[in-house]
């Protein structure tokens, strides 16, 4: 099977520093890829790159079978390719409807919206109120809330829901439940379930051992730059895992997976 | 696949409502819940307070309509100014060049109808359409080549106001010779009476542009964008906003505001006079602005704040004005004024925190 | 030999001093002498005006024509020229002290407002003792020609000045007070609309220049009272000239800055020619280029002259 | 025995949210006390009043019997309280060290220092490092770097190895390990543990059951803005604890405890 | 207590050295690395362009001892006050009152010494204690009232410049009387000759304080604490910095240094002229400090930039002047410079990355 989305040897520097060494990505259709690796290890910088949020020094990047070097996130998103960001690109002072639907707006029906471009708010507070419900936040009190006046978790439960609101070829989630409870945490679970029901592989990004192994098809191991292999969790334990990533174990031929 | 944890499943149970608290609402927590959610209104309060001062100092003096709608005239340039300033600033930039803009709108104006006789239609056009360009040239040199805004309108600044200088040749256009071409360039000057206030149309003009500008920046989609790349650039656009584009749409709007704002400073002063240039409308757009609320690090503040800011500053000169200050302790007591009036409206926003 | 010259202006942006550069560039052309010119950004910008004369002395010009922004603080600097080997020049306004410069052509700034104050008070006859007099000045530092317009109406009209450098000092009853204007339209307006709030009465304006009453008129024409206050002003500018045929400005004092542009890029030249320099205007510390004063309404005691020759010396 | 914090009372409002309502607190001499709860349910608002960094509308605090109502945060860390804040602090373009030691710089020793007021830039860059290593942060390629470059766990790495610097009266850490991977994560706790052994109570905020249960010796419950029950982990299941925070059990008479 | 999760068992193997990538270093991969730690020689890469592209438009003329030492004459004051702003703008201030701030010193030094006979000694205390007394107003009303720093410093500019002409009678000291009164008040514009360059002890003073300012700002707790409060004012407080004493800090010292330009200024001019205030210091201020690559937004940029910035100014406009361009070209020329300035520094940057 051809993979949807791939990547050959992408390399980033920043000045002194080395993000990503010469990695390699591949993600199948339909299915979950979890991608782990220590702090710093580049997993982020990765994902920024298959999503055109950061230009890669060298290195090509497919989708579908062809060449696509997106230089912003825009051409990735009209591509298809939906992300939640590790620091969540929210704008701190707008509100969580204004938010959940920056760029992508409903319109008022008839005139007013035609000709007068006005924004259906009542309809954009009612859906992202729904959203926000579905992951189990409840403790938001007050729908136009500016976002930098919500919890951490409550922050991040609006990024996940935006993200998952506007389902699309991929969706990538860069460690969606950092900041969430442990009810909110089992929701976004099922949600990346949902999304992969719909055929949409997903991209998951998580530190969470039991999580990742719960829900992924494969766990790629990023390690100081690279992908250093792809395990099948049902074939590996989760400490065989942590093992590689950590570099206390060196895994055997696993890259072929 | 594994299993989700054990504790995990538990939350079958959990609790599926939106957390509420009792409201305890005395008028005074209305009030603060108003002011919270309505931050506009805080200018609004403090000049009401500054026109009851200077109307119990002065009397009916001051407190007549005549008065006030006198200060809404000589505000009026200014204050289209500023809303053109406030769509800049909200995007975390500032026009330093908008002032000039104006000038070489209204010189171009001037002389379309005045040296080559062209009708006024086709001078309006021209003038709209050099400060849009100048405008656009903003927004491209800030969205595309990434430059600061300080610097680029501090250059186009200079640009235009030479361009302008050495077109114009810097001669005056007088008020006879344009009205004898066409009485269109001066539509904004027209006043009538109501009762003994006085409303020109250029007054109007500025105050159904704010009421659009404030419509454009709450109600639509390109309002919202405004805001968000003024907040936080990289965020807005890893939320997929096409920056550069809202970028430079605003700087090119702010451009054609400026040629709004010539078509009433025509209005207003009669003749057309290029040596305008040296006014220091800059600072005057940025401060009515700055007094209206809107944070110069941009994405916060409502336009509306704005028009009370200009009015603000208005009643300001003309109160110290009447109270027959000379000019240099009229500066004086301005910078004096301006620190007091912030001051409060600090101090409103943190009772009502 | 090549013969340059440097010109210092106040700024480029007030057209009294674009028609001063016009005219010594054309009489440079016509004698063969290289001219490079220089503006202060604003009025009172004396920094610009060092760091041009600076620049002139690392050119080796041969000479210098300023327009001081600061009349005494340039001094120093007008020394260091003249060490150089250049002769230094003042036009429009004499340095503090005027023997500074090795030559001044000049405006009699003090003259000019004297005449438009004498026509203003002999045009009201009796009335003259109880107008209301309202002063559109330039700038709330008071430059010296503010100073001097403004006094020198005083005195023309016959109020007590007290310190003749200081405005503002005065205790005559029939001022209704001082605005700033810029010395544009737009000022002009505003401090106009301003003094009539004062007093709705005022009936005398004096004003530091014609774009200034040209927006006064355009103030009191917005309440009707175009017809019933005298507008003075000073400059003589071609706008300002018609404004006074038009009626909008009672008289104007006109002077000449293509004559003292004129005059100084010829002194210099004469200079590297000859090393001769100049001789003022008897009886006055500088070469006084003159003013005249321009109306339509001649009035008894004052010498005028009327706006067909006024148009016909106008400046641009 | 006297808590050595707490809290009776308090209460936050910010505009038309509730944030705290009426909450009580209570820290005991040399515990580890583990602060859970939903997204938002006010864990935040709640250290943060403690800590001075928010002015309670209502309530009283006192540290060690006194009443203490603190202004800002420097008054709390003048009197022994050293915070580890959810959105963590940092000042972004300064570098690693620069923010370890902000507040507190090391001075050259000798005339240099005493005189000059110089910075041992040297020495507080070889404790920056160690600190990391500790913490097993061992992808930092540049201790220079401005934290703003900083990978997310990184950033949190730093934000925690500061407050562990600088051991005092009482630590709180607001989700120390919420960005952090397997490794890092363990060592935040083992370094909690190290700091309790110096007799030095701590505040731990956590959506990490597995890690409360582990290191907690009580857990405080907060659920819409209040205490709603502290108990003792040795004698409630994770389950219990989860159901008492998302609402789906109620506790009894546990806040006794 | 319960026992850690199983995988978390595997972690005592764990490699435990530092991250480490080979380094390819090429000649222009070194150059780059250089820029990216040194950002502030960028400005300096766009000075020694500018110079040299003067240098070859006008040969000797230009590229003399002479004229290149008296641009950093010209400099001087602008450049001193521009460190002053650097300080304010890094703690994402702003300070518009610098300019008369040293006006008001220089004057009140002169009247010291020229009206009131006392010696220059006291007369200098005073100017400074003015100085820094104004600096110190504006950072009261910044960190204790939260005002914004610009309408707070745009409040003082307008006081301490009317202060100013009234106090002063907007009269002018003569050289000669102040010479007469005290040698020492001119003693910054002693020059001596090096060959053909002239020094003066005004550029020695800029310098050093620009020396000063880049120790105190690299190598000292409180220099990091102006960068840590402009950069995130809540993240300073919180990590236990007090902001407010900083900012106060900040502004006096800005003040102060306003005070040591004004010593500097009364030995370039020799006269002391109150009518000064009109000269635009602020801009002219702010354009060197944003040329020299500090952002107006706080916390980012090296005060050695900012010299770099002053002097690319300084020799844009010397340059200018020397190419024999007309005043109103020569303005247009300018913004075409200052846009191009930063456009090449930009790129730099980009290609730096
Ligand atoms: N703009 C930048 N400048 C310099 N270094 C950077 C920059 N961005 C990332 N890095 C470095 O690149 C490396 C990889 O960062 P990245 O964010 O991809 O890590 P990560 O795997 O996502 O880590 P985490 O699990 O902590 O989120 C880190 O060492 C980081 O310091
Ligand atoms: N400045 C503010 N303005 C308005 N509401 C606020 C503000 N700060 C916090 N809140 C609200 O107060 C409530 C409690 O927030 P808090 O940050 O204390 O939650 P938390 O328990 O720490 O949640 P998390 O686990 O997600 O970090 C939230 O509903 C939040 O939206
Ligand atoms: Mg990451
Ligand atoms: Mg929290």
């Amino acid at each position: 099977m051809e993979p949807i989305l791939s990547a050959r040897g992408l390399v980033k520097r920043y000045g002194r520093v080395t993000a990503l060494d010469h990695a390699d990505f591949d993600l199948m259709p339909g299915e979950i890829l979890a991608v782990i690796g220590d702090n710093g290890a580049g997993k982020s910088t990765l994902i920024k790159a298959l999503c055109g949020a950061v230009n890669p020094d060298e290195g090509e990047i497919r989708l579908e079978g062809q060449v696509m070097n997106f230089t912003n996130p825009m051409q990735a998103r009209n591509a298809g390719i939906e992300t939640v960001y590790q620091n969540l690109a929210l704008s701190p002072a707008l509100s969580i409807s204004d938010n959940m639907f920056l760029g992508r707006e409903i319109r008022k029906k008839g005139l007013a919206g035609s000709v007068l471009r006005m924004l259906d708010r009542g309809a954009m507070e009612k859906r992202a109120r729904d959203k926000l419900s579905e992951l189990g936040l409840m403790t938001i009190q007050n729908i136009s809330q500016a976002v930098e006046t919500l919890s951490g978790g409550q922050r991040q439960g609006v990024a996940v829901a935006r993200a998952a609101a506007f389902g699309s070829k991929v969706v990538i989630m860069d460690e969606p439940t950092a900041a969430l409870g442990v009810k909110e945490s089992r929701r976004v679970l099922e949600l990346i379930l949902d999304v992969k029901k719909r055929g949409i592989p997903i991209i998951l990004i998580s530190h969470n051992m039991p999580h990742v192994f719960e829900v992924a098809d494969r766990v790629h191991i990023h390690r100081l730059g690279r992908r250093l292999a792809v395990i099948n969790p049902k074939e590996h334990s989760m400490s065989d895992a942590v093992a590689y990533m950590t570099g206390a174990k060196v895994p055997e031929g696993a890259v072929a997976a | 696949m594994s299993q989700p944890q054990e504790f995990e499943k538990v939350l079958t149970g959990s609790v599926t409502t939106v957390a509420q608290f009792e409201d305890h609402k005395s008028g005074l927590k209305r009030l603060q819940h108003f002011l919270h959610s309505s931050p506009a209104m805080v200018p609004l309060i403090v000049l009401l307070a500054l026109i009851l001062f200077f109307g119990i100092a002065k009397g009916e003096k001051f407190f007549s309509a005549y008065t006030l709608t006198l200060i809404m005239q000589q505000v009026a340039v200014v204050g289209i100014l500023a809303a053109a300033q406030t769509l800049v600033v909200l995007t975390a930039g500032i026009d330093l060049a908008i002032g000039v803009i104006m000038v070489l709108s209204f010189v171009i104006m001037g002389n379309m109808v005045v040296s080559y006789g062209m009708p006024a239609g086709v001078a309006l056009i021209a003038g709209f359409l050099v400060a849009g360009f100048c405008g656009w040239v903003n927004g491209f040199l800030v969205s595309k080549l990434k430059l600061p805004p300080f610097i680029v309108t501090l250059g186009t600044w200079n640009i235009i106001m030479a361009i302008c200088l050495i077109y114009s040749e810097n001669a005056t256009m007088r008020e006879a010779d344009v009205t004898a071409a066409t009485p269109w360039l001066h539509i904004f000057g027209i006043s009538f009476k109501i009762g003994p206030a006085v409303v020109t149309l250029g007054v109007l003009a500025m105050i159904g542009l704010y009421v659009v500008l404030w419509y454009m920046l709450n109600y639509t989609a390109f309002g919202r964008h405004i805001y968000a790349v003024g907040d936080d650039p990289d965020a807005a656009e890893l939320a997929g906003i096409r920056t550069s584009k809202v970028l430079t749409a605003t700087y090119t709007l702010a451009g054609l505001i400026a040629g709004l704002a010539a078509w009433v400073s025509i209005g207003r002063n009669g003749s057309i006079s290029p040596s305008t240039v040296v006014t220091d409308f800059n600072l005057q757009a940025i401060t009515a602005a700055v007094i209206g609320g809107i944070s110069l690090f941009g994405g916060r503040g409502s336009i509306l704040g704005v028009l009370f800011g200009t009015l603000i500053v208005g009643v300001m000169s003309m109160g110290l004005n009447m109270l027959n200050a000379d000019p240099q302790w009229k500066v004086l007591l301005t910078g004096v004024l301006i620190i007091g009036a912030v001051a409060i409206d600090q101090w409103i926003r943190k009772v009502s925190g | 030999q090549e013969v340059s010259a440097c010109l210092i202006t106040k700024t480029d942006t007030n057209p009294f001093f674009v028609k001063m550069k016009e005219g010594a560039e054309a009489k440079a052309a016509e004698l063969g002498v290289t001219l490079k010119a220089y503006a202060g950004k604003v009025d009172g910008d004396h920094d610009s005006q060092v760091a041009a004369i600076e620049s002139c002395i690392a050119d080796g010009a041969k000479g210098i024509l300023i327009a001081a922004s600061d009349t005494k603080a340039i001094v120093d600097a007008v020394k260091k020229a003249q060490e150089a080997g250049m002769v230094v020049i003042a036009l429009d306004t004499p340095l503090d002290p005027a023997e500074a410069a090795d030559a001044t052509f000049a405006t009699d700034n003090l003259e000019a407002g004297r005449l438009i104050g004498a026509w203003a008070a002999a045009t009201m006859g009796d009335g003259a003792k109880d107008a209301k007099i309202g002063f559109l000045d330039l700038v709330p530092s008071q430059p010296t020609v503010d100073v001097l317009r403004d006094q020198g109406f005083m005195i023309g009209f016959g109020i007590d000045p007290k310190d003749p450098n200081v405005i503002g000092d005065e205790d005559d009853p029939r001022i209704v007070g001082h605005d700033v204007t810029n010395g544009n339209e737009e000022g002009g307006r505003k401090a106009m609309e301003n003094l009539l709030q004062k007093d709705p009465e005022i009936n005398v304006i004096h004003t530091i220049n014609e774009p200034a009453a040209v927006g006064a008129y355009q103030a009191l024409k917005a309440v009707g009272r175009e017809n019933d206050v005298l507008i003075v002003s000073v400059d003589g500018g071609c706008p300002g000239v018609a404004s006074v045929k038009d009626g909008q400005i009672g008289a104007t004092s006109q002077q000449y800055p293509l004559l003292m542009a004129a005059l100084g890029v010829e002194a210099i030249k004469k200079f590297a020619d000859t090393g001769e320099k100049p001789q003022p205007t008897p009886g006055k510390a500088f070469f006084d280029t003159g003013v005249a004063l321009v109306t339509d309404k001649p009035a008894a005691g004052v010498d005028s002259i009327d706006t067909a020759k006024g148009t016909e010396l106008c400046w641009g």
